[in-house]
């Protein structure tokens, strides 16, 4: 493990408890350089977000971890007790969700809710509290800190919300965010704003992001390096600007021709390319790789054998059919 | 804020008001039509076997309901008469209705009350207690006792009670409010009524005990799966603080408004329960009245115990609307 | 799959114990042919201990087994009997208040929430009193009070599935208001309307004996509640003649609730459908 | 030349449990034969509301809708019957778009059953037909729509949407809840139908980017209004109301090298 890597997932395997052969997660490995952006990219169902919450040991009662590790800033993270992930989560690890409007306790002020985690994590007093919680809904763009800190969720916007979220992840200066699919049910507009809250408060605390989405545009914009995940498996990482223009892995290749991009289209062609097909699902047991019966290139091994990622220039792609010809230098 | 908050609330304590007294006149105008489907002359159906078919008191009967007017005036009559308390008078008791009923409310309010309490604290200790541990034992025991609770008819669970713990045990009285004959005052006659009030509170409140179990245990179920409390988890908030702080708030104050909602049916029990253990409340007023036949009295407990339940949900809704601050008063 | 057994178990446990309900309501009139208010034997048996009456005997000598058999057919007849009243008023009611909403629904849910306001026994024995002790005054004045909680219910139901886009699919397509309530959105409520009604059957059960027991049910026929209100003087030395119809009505409404917890809980699998 | 659709001054407003809501304020549009129109706005805007006035599901406050000249606004549900397979609807939210208890066959049969289309022989037929236009195979008739995955399902309320042959198909954030893969398959099949059947469209969405692929035309909406219109790409390349610059500048373009905050550059780059 680099010295600069502050999480480093390794062979990630879940699976139904009580249906073993409901397998979510197929071996995922990846790491996250302090103060970078890593971004989880895949469609519903690919596990990018039971990644996320297998990390924050969280994950929802039914699933179990059958393999795998999971090293934050040189240690084990021990989640499967719960005790000792409590330190961890909301003080080192920040997590921000994807439903702004159902996260936030009605019964409680906000103030009270930010206030909370400072207080969990922290030996202060409530009146300090209150002043970082003032501070906080400051940085993070709220408006008028100074009421907005005894104001109940339902008075809030949506997007307001997700801003009070942001302030009780980064409450007590975490080392790493992970924001799953933060942006999803905003509108865009407000979208460019969070996002923009976001690398700011990476620039400024050197926080690492991993944000989980399924969204290339804010990918492109916002992150370091990208894993591409497809039905439980991770088929393709590189850094952003390389994976962009050039995507190895056949799936990676599909999904960027199929997002709508401005000024692409030509006369006469179909509007956008399609991949045919659908994902399948988390029981279908493929002997080979689970792109294949989808996948244009597919020949006999891809139906046979599973690809296990390999480098080819400074992209980790796992596919038999992508050969060094195709990486540039 | 404050002000406007303060305004927004009289406002709406106005609108529910207006909305009570409309509903206590539709309880009067059900109670009317009622009368009208009693077979042959209302003032015979009245009378009942009440009096002694006394010509006197058939006569104040029709004079009372204007038997000989139109159905509209009568209509009139009848609703003037609710609107100045007048409920007639009751020849068997040799009182008026009206003085009849609120002497007996008191105990019937203290019976209600008593097993409200009783039934809201144990449902929620019993609710909280099962959802923590949903599927081990304890949730186990609970929600099968809530389940046989509630599927057991509340009377004879108070004739078995008095079986055991009066006839078998001796441990309290088999009914009556105070004892006759000792003529206790002050402390020791709280006592004595504490005494007496034991088993009808309980028969009176095994059955909201489970519907409150019942509905507190899947109320923190539902909540403890909502978006906030995962927040509050990665958060690192202990599950102990998730379960009392962010969880039982928001499965508790649905409850208040089935409380609410059930205080009609704590008076409909409370027929039961009274004749069971002769507590001198309205429901055993009622019980008295239906032996007798006096028709007249049973209508006019039946309009006033609506009237109280109007009065009862109004007060908790505007508790419910001051203590859940997610409710726009409007 | 632990759950999904001890799920359907429930519901077998519930309808089991319905049926053997229903079995003892229609052998009655084979295994006893009688009147059940006949003096059969000596009064006051322990049950067991007289060879014609399994169950004992009351106090003027009639056979308690035979009371609790002949006492199922009423029960259930009225419990069914009511509730179905109950459910054509309240289905109708909260079916066009939840559909059409505005003023329709106004005007509908205030008569809805005048019954509910009403003490509800209270209510029904001011029935009774006014058409006089009759097993069709008692269905009626149960059916009376039970048709709010489902007009409510119903609607609810309506209010969300109006809602839903399938149901304005159908308008679009040009499908008619009644077409739409009754095919289209009423099947969908249904689940919830029959785990609904079968706990209504069995409060409806409760309620009647309740009445009975008071003594202002029917005086020809006779119930568990009557059985255990006649019971009443003998409180002190037999006091099985109030356990046994007690014990019945428990598992009555017993396996009825298990049968509609046993609906429910197949209907919204929520622990199957969880998201992953 | 009518257009096929045409909005006069449309206004409508709703009760909520915070207060009136002034959704459409006076919107004018055309939709023409056989042309895609987007409507774009963001959550709230109106735009879904407009949809629910056009599809006689939300009475207006004022204004006119005209289906190839004849008033739509006043007529009742019964009388709007017969001008109903003129104007079809696609729906969001591909799960709760269809009954749950009825079968694929009987959901795309149904507005045939309604208008009384043909013998149960033909209908029988077309339900087939149907199926096979928009991709889904004959086998699945008789299978419930929870079987089916969202795509399937989306083309399964197309194909009940074409039934009557209309002239006419609302569609309100049709893709919004699927996704890339998918949504690019829905998008397509909608273009090829419209190619091969003449169909108009009024394409309701969020995302600028989507429509700017195959609309003829796209009109921005912002609080209730029709703030601008034109081609797809003018709009895009030279924005001409405030909402309409904010909107694309914060559309994150899949390029990183078209930086956040930006989207009107993409057409630069």
């Amino acid at each position: 493990m680099a010295k600069d890597t502050l999480l480093s997932v390794e062979d990630l395997h879940l699976s139904v408890s009580h249906m073993p052969e409901a397998r979510i997660l197929r071996g995922v490995s990846f790491d996250v350089t302090r103060g970078k952006t890593l971004a989880i990219v895949g469609e519903s169902g690919c596990g990018k977000s039971v990644t996320s919450l297998a990390v924050m040991g969280l994950l929802p009662e039914g699933l179990t971890k059958t393999a795998g590790h999971i090293r934050f800033d040189g240690t084990d993270l021990p989640v499967t007790d719960n005790e000792a992930m409590r330190k961890i989560r909301g003080d080192r690890i920040g997590m921000v969700f994807q439903e702004p409007m159902a996260a936030l306790n009605p019964v409680y002020t906000i103030g009270n809710q930010v206030a909370e985690v400072i207080l969990e994590h922290e030996n202060i007093s409530r009146a300090e509290a209150r002043e970082r919680v003032i501070a906080l809904m400051r940085e993070v763009g709220l408006p008028d800190p100074d009421h907005i800190v005894d104001e109940y969720p339902h008075r809030l916007s949506g997007g307001q919300r997700q801003r009070v979220v942001i302030a009780m992840a980064l409450a007590c200066n975490p080392d790493l965010l992970i924001a799953d699919e933060p942006t999803t049910a905003l509108d865009v507009t407000v979208q460019a704003q969070i996002m923009r809250l976001l690398k700011g408060a990476q620039a400024e605390l050197g926080v690492a992001i991993v944000l989980i989405t399924h969204n290339l545009g804010l990918v492109a914009q916002v992150a370091d390096r990208v894993a591409v995940m497809y039905a439980g498996r991770k088929v393709e990482e590189a850094e952003t600007r390389r994976l962009f223009s050039a995507p190895l892995h056949p799936y990676t290749r599909g999904l960027l021709a199929a997002t709508p991009r401005p000024g692409r289209r030509q006369e006469g062609e179909l509007p956008l390319s399609e991949i045919p097909g659908m994902v399948p699902s988390i029981t279908e047991d493929l002997r080979g790789c689970r792109f294949a019966p989808r996948c244009p290139l597919a020949s006999d091994i891809c139906h046979r054998v599973i690809p296990e990622p390999r480098m080819i220039g400074a992209t980790s792609v796992a596919c038999h059919n992508t050969t060094e010809t195709e990486a540039p230098a | 804020m404050t002000a406007r908050r303060h305004r927004s609330t009289f406002r709406y304590i106005g609108k529910r008001l207006i909305h009570a007294a409309f509903t206590i006149l539709g309880i009067a105008v059900i109670n009317f039509l009622l009368l009208q489907l009693a077979p042959g002359d209302a003032a015979e159906a009245l009378a009942g076997e009440a009096g002694t078919a006394d010509a006197e008191y058939m006569e104040s009967l029709r004079r009372q309901f204007g038997l000989d007017r139109s159905l509209i005036e009568q209509l009139g009559a009848f609703l003037l008469r609710i609107v100045t308390l007048d409920f007639g008078w009751s020849f068997r008791h040799g009182m008026s209705n009206w003085d009849l009923i609120m002497d007996r409310l008191p105990a019937t309010l203290l019976l209600m009350g008593a097993s409200i309490l009783l039934a809201l604290i144990g449902g929620i200790v019993m609710g909280v207690i099962a959802a923590r541990n949903v599927g081990r034992l304890p949730d186990r025991l609970i929600s099968v006792g809530a389940l046989l609770l509630y599927a057991t008819p509340p009377f004879w669970i108070g004739l078995m009670m008095i079986v055991l713990f009066s006839v078998k045990l001796g441990w309290v009285p088999t009914g009556g409010m105070y004892d006759v004959i000792g003529g206790k005052t002050g402390f020791a006659h709280v006592l004595d009524v504490m005494w007496h009030l034991a088993l009808p509170v309980l028969t009176q409140a095994f059955f909201y005990l489970a519907i409150y179990t019942r509905l507190v245990r899947a109320g923190m179920l539902e909540v403890l799966n909502l978006e906030y409390i995962r927040v509050a988890r990665a958060k690192g908030i202990s599950e102990n603080r998730i379960a009392y702080r962010h969880a039982l708030r928001n499965a508790v104050l649905p409850l208040l408004t089935v409380v609410g909602a059930n205080i009609g049916t704590f008076l409909g029990g409370a027929v039961l329960t009274e004749s069971i253990f002769s507590w001198p409340g309205i429901g055993r007023l009622m019980f008295d009245a239906m032996m007798q036949r006096d028709l007249n009295l049973l209508l006019s407990i039946l309009v006033l115990s609506s009237i109280f339940v109007v009065i009862a949900n109004l007060l908790v809704d505007l508790l419910y609307a001051v203590i859940n601050p997610t409710v726009e008063l409007k | 799959m632990m759950r999904l057994i001890l799920r359907n178990w429930t519901l077998s446990l519930g309808l089991a114990l319905l049926a053997l309900i229903l079995l003892m309501a229609l052998s009655a009139p084979i295994l006893y042919p009688g009147d059940p208010y006949a003096m059969m034997g000596p009064p006051l048996q322990w049950p067991g201990t007289y060879p014609g009456a399994p169950l004992g005997t009351d106090s003027l000598g009639r056979d308690i087994a035979a009371g609790i058999f002949h006492g199922a057919r009423v029960s259930l007849m009225v419990g069914f009997v009511s509730v179905a009243c109950a459910l054509v008023v309240g289905i109708l009611v909260g079916a066009f208040a939840g559909y059409y909403g505005g003023w329709v629904d106004d005007a509908l849910m205030r008569i809805t929430e005048l019954f509910q306001t009403i003490p509800q026994f209270m209510l029904a024995i001011v029935i009774i009193a006014i058409m006089g002790p009759s097993i069709q005054a008692v269905i009626i004045s149960l059916g009376v009070v039970s048709w709010p909680t489902v007009a409510r219910l119903v609607r609810s139901e309506f209010l969300v599935l109006r809602e839903r886009a399938f149901v304005h699919s159908c308008i679009v397509i040009g499908m008619s208001d009644l077409r739409i309530i009754f095919a289209q959105i009423l099947p969908n409520a249904l689940s919830s309307i029959t785990v609904m009604a079968s706990v209504l059957v069995a409060t409806a059960i409760l309620m009647e004996s309740a009445l009975s027991f008071l003594g202002f049910g029917d005086p020809n026929v006779i119930t568990w509640g009557t059985m255990i209100g006649l019971g009443r003087s003998q409180l002190r030395d037999a006091w099985y003649i109030i356990a046994i119809p007690g014990l019945a009505l428990l598992v009555t409404a017993l396996a009825l609730n298990l049968v509609g917890e046993g609906i429910n809980d197949a209907m919204n699998p929520r622990l199957r459908k969880r998201k992953i | 030349m009518t257009a096929l659709l045409s909005i006069r001054e449309l206004h409508c407003s709703f009760d909520t449990t915070r207060g009136k809501v002034h959704a459409v304020r006076g919107v004018s549009l055309e939709v023409n034969a056989g042309e895609t129109l987007a409507l774009v706005g963001e959550s709230g805007c109106g735009k879904t509301t407009l949809a629910r006035c056009i599809l006689g599901l939300q009475r207006p406050d004022s204004g006119h809708i005209l289906l190839d000249g004849q008033e739509m606004v006043g007529l009742s549900r019964r009388a709007m019957r017969p001008f109903r397979p003129d104007v079809q609807c696609v729906f969001q939210d591909p799960f709760s778009s269809l009954n749950p208890r009825k079968r694929i066959s009987a959901l795309i049969r149904e507005p045939l059953d309604v208008h009384g289309v043909g013998t149960p022989e033909e209908r029988k037929r077309r339900v087939l037909d149907l199926m096979e236009r928009v991709g889904l195979r004959p086998d699945w008739a008789e299978r419930f729509p929870h079987e089916f995955s969202g795509g399937q399902r989306q083309r399964i309320g197309i194909a009940r949407a074409l039934a009557l042959n209309p002239r006419l198909i609302i569609c309100d954030e049709p893709v919004s809840a699927l996704d890339v893969s998918v949504q690019a398959q829905i998008v397509n099949l909608l273009y090829t139908l419209q190619r091969d059947l003449g169909l108009s469209y009024l394409f309701i969405t969020h995302d600028l980017t989507l429509v700017e692929n195959f609309a003829d035309r796209v009109a921005m909406m912002y609080q209730g209004q029709i703030v601008e219109s034109g081609p797809a790409q003018e709009v895009w390349r030279n924005p001409q109301h405030e909402f309409t610059r904010t909107l694309i500048d914060a559309i994150p373009i899949p390029d990183p090298d078209v930086p956040m905050g930006s989207g009107r550059k993409a057409f630069a780059g």
